[in-house]
């Protein structure tokens, strides 16, 4: 994180607009790959021109499933990077704390 | 569902660029036909390549290929916002809670 | 769509000059990815340095076909979304039209 | 074969930014790069990895790929180029049967 | 390991921009969050997607995965790092030998 | 090439620029990549929490051999496009040298 932090003042904002920029594409990247995703593990035949009950169940329990994956993995994520810069965090401090 | 959305509301929430927003949604609709386009050639086009033509049966099933990819685009995209919008409901009521009991 | 719609004048000529821009990059893009692909398909043994004439045949069959491939989609997908346009005008028109 | 590219010609062409151009030019060598080693990598590198070292059959293995990459690179961008000139003759061909039939 | 890097070192070498950087790291982040849960759905849970909902045993195996993928990034970091290292390394003995036998 | 030899100065500059940057997210890139590639080829049981000793020596030697992979087919990949540029100045000689 040590670039974010000593970036000047109008800079910060400049990265700002962009995280909220890149939060819109994300979230459209992350779509696009889910419906890749479940379409190819859940359409596989193409007798017919409609997505049939089954196949419309697959895809619905496939996204649901990935969504609460998604928020289960970004928990463990924050939980790991907050022990991370704990760590970090001590370690300065056990080196006479100059940071 | 990237994580940084989650945590306390920002006071006036900085919104995206709108010139981004646009050639963001124009790249999505070349994202989007490349992603079907292979994901239709992968399961309608036989990997043996043995002419330089797709026969009869793999033009239909393109067709209706594109077709299913569509209709499941649709479908996964009202799970998406279904999850959105429980989801941003919760923010809302967490905030309630924490300014009910005199929190920032 | 709206989001374009909407757009100032200069920026919806910065819009066009990205579209433009971002025609090179993707043929360039699909270039690379059909490469890969029917290398992978083609390509599998490696007792000599150049391609066989199996080999070319494959790969020169692959690409046909995935061009072939892409143009139905193309016309497939230009359909689709006219369609969507469509129901969507009728959607507005339905609720009063004061769209 | 990004689908916008079909339709009317725009009157005056607008070309793309030359600085644009060379950056991208640049990026799709690293591109290339890239994909002939993960490619060679999948095909050569046995996915045991028992030891720290690519063994001498492993590496003859990477060698032929990169040289067999490079031909089917070459190979696949001849197919493209015919198909695109063909492309452009039948949209030149279109223009000229509407002006013939006085279209715009 | 992008081979635009090898060669003579530049006399008073470019760094990268700042802000760049900045932004670079912020993506980096959202990557590596997007890969590790694309990772561990795919081993975690099974592709039958019967029901809604994840069962214990795959919630269970979602939390180990993303300590372990944390352990495996960590780990392949040193791998990298002392491969570079030792790159750098050799480009410096490389450049000292040329300035001994009075090269540029 | 053509396209980069025939920018105004200041352009090039920008150029490099661009090209020292794009090294940084490339490397962070590959980095990202690798991890993904290797925790797929080596880590299969989720029974514990922390990676065991195979896993260990399994995700350290698929690194290093993917290094060693990407150094040697960076040899091969250069001495391939010095052949094809020596090549292409020959044709052009080979044409009354007038380029």
């Amino acid at each position: 994180m040590e670039n974010i932090q000593n970036l000047p003042k109008h800079q910060q904002q400049q990265l700002e607009q962009h995280l909220v920029n890149s939060q819109v594409k994300d979230s459209l990247t992350m779509y696009m790959g889910l419906v890749e995703r479940c379409f190819d593990t859940c359409v596989n035949n193409f007798r017919t021109k409609s997505i049939d009950k089954y196949e419309t169940k697959c895809l619905t329990n496939c996204a649901e499933r990935y969504i609460k994956t998604a928020n289960r993995t970004g928990l463990r994520f924050q939980e790991h990077q907050a022990m991370q810069m704990k760590r970090a965090q001590e370690m300065a401090q056990g080196m006479g704390g100059a940071n | 569902m990237s994580f940084f959305g989650g945590g306390g509301a920002p006071q006036q929430p900085m919104q995206p660029d709108p010139l981004f927003a646009a050639q963001t949604e124009m790249e999505m609709y070349t994202v989007l036909f490349n992603k079907l386009t292979q994901s239709c050639f992968k399961k309608c086009a036989s990997r043996k390549h043995k002419e330089p033509d797709l026969h009869l049966g793999e033009m239909s099933c393109i067709d209706r290929c594109v077709a299913k990819y569509m209709d499941s685009q649709e479908l996964v995209g009202k799970v998406l916002q279904a999850a959105n919008e429980k989801q941003a409901a919760q923010q809302m009521q967490m905030q309630q809670m924490q300014q009910a009991m005199g929190g920032a």
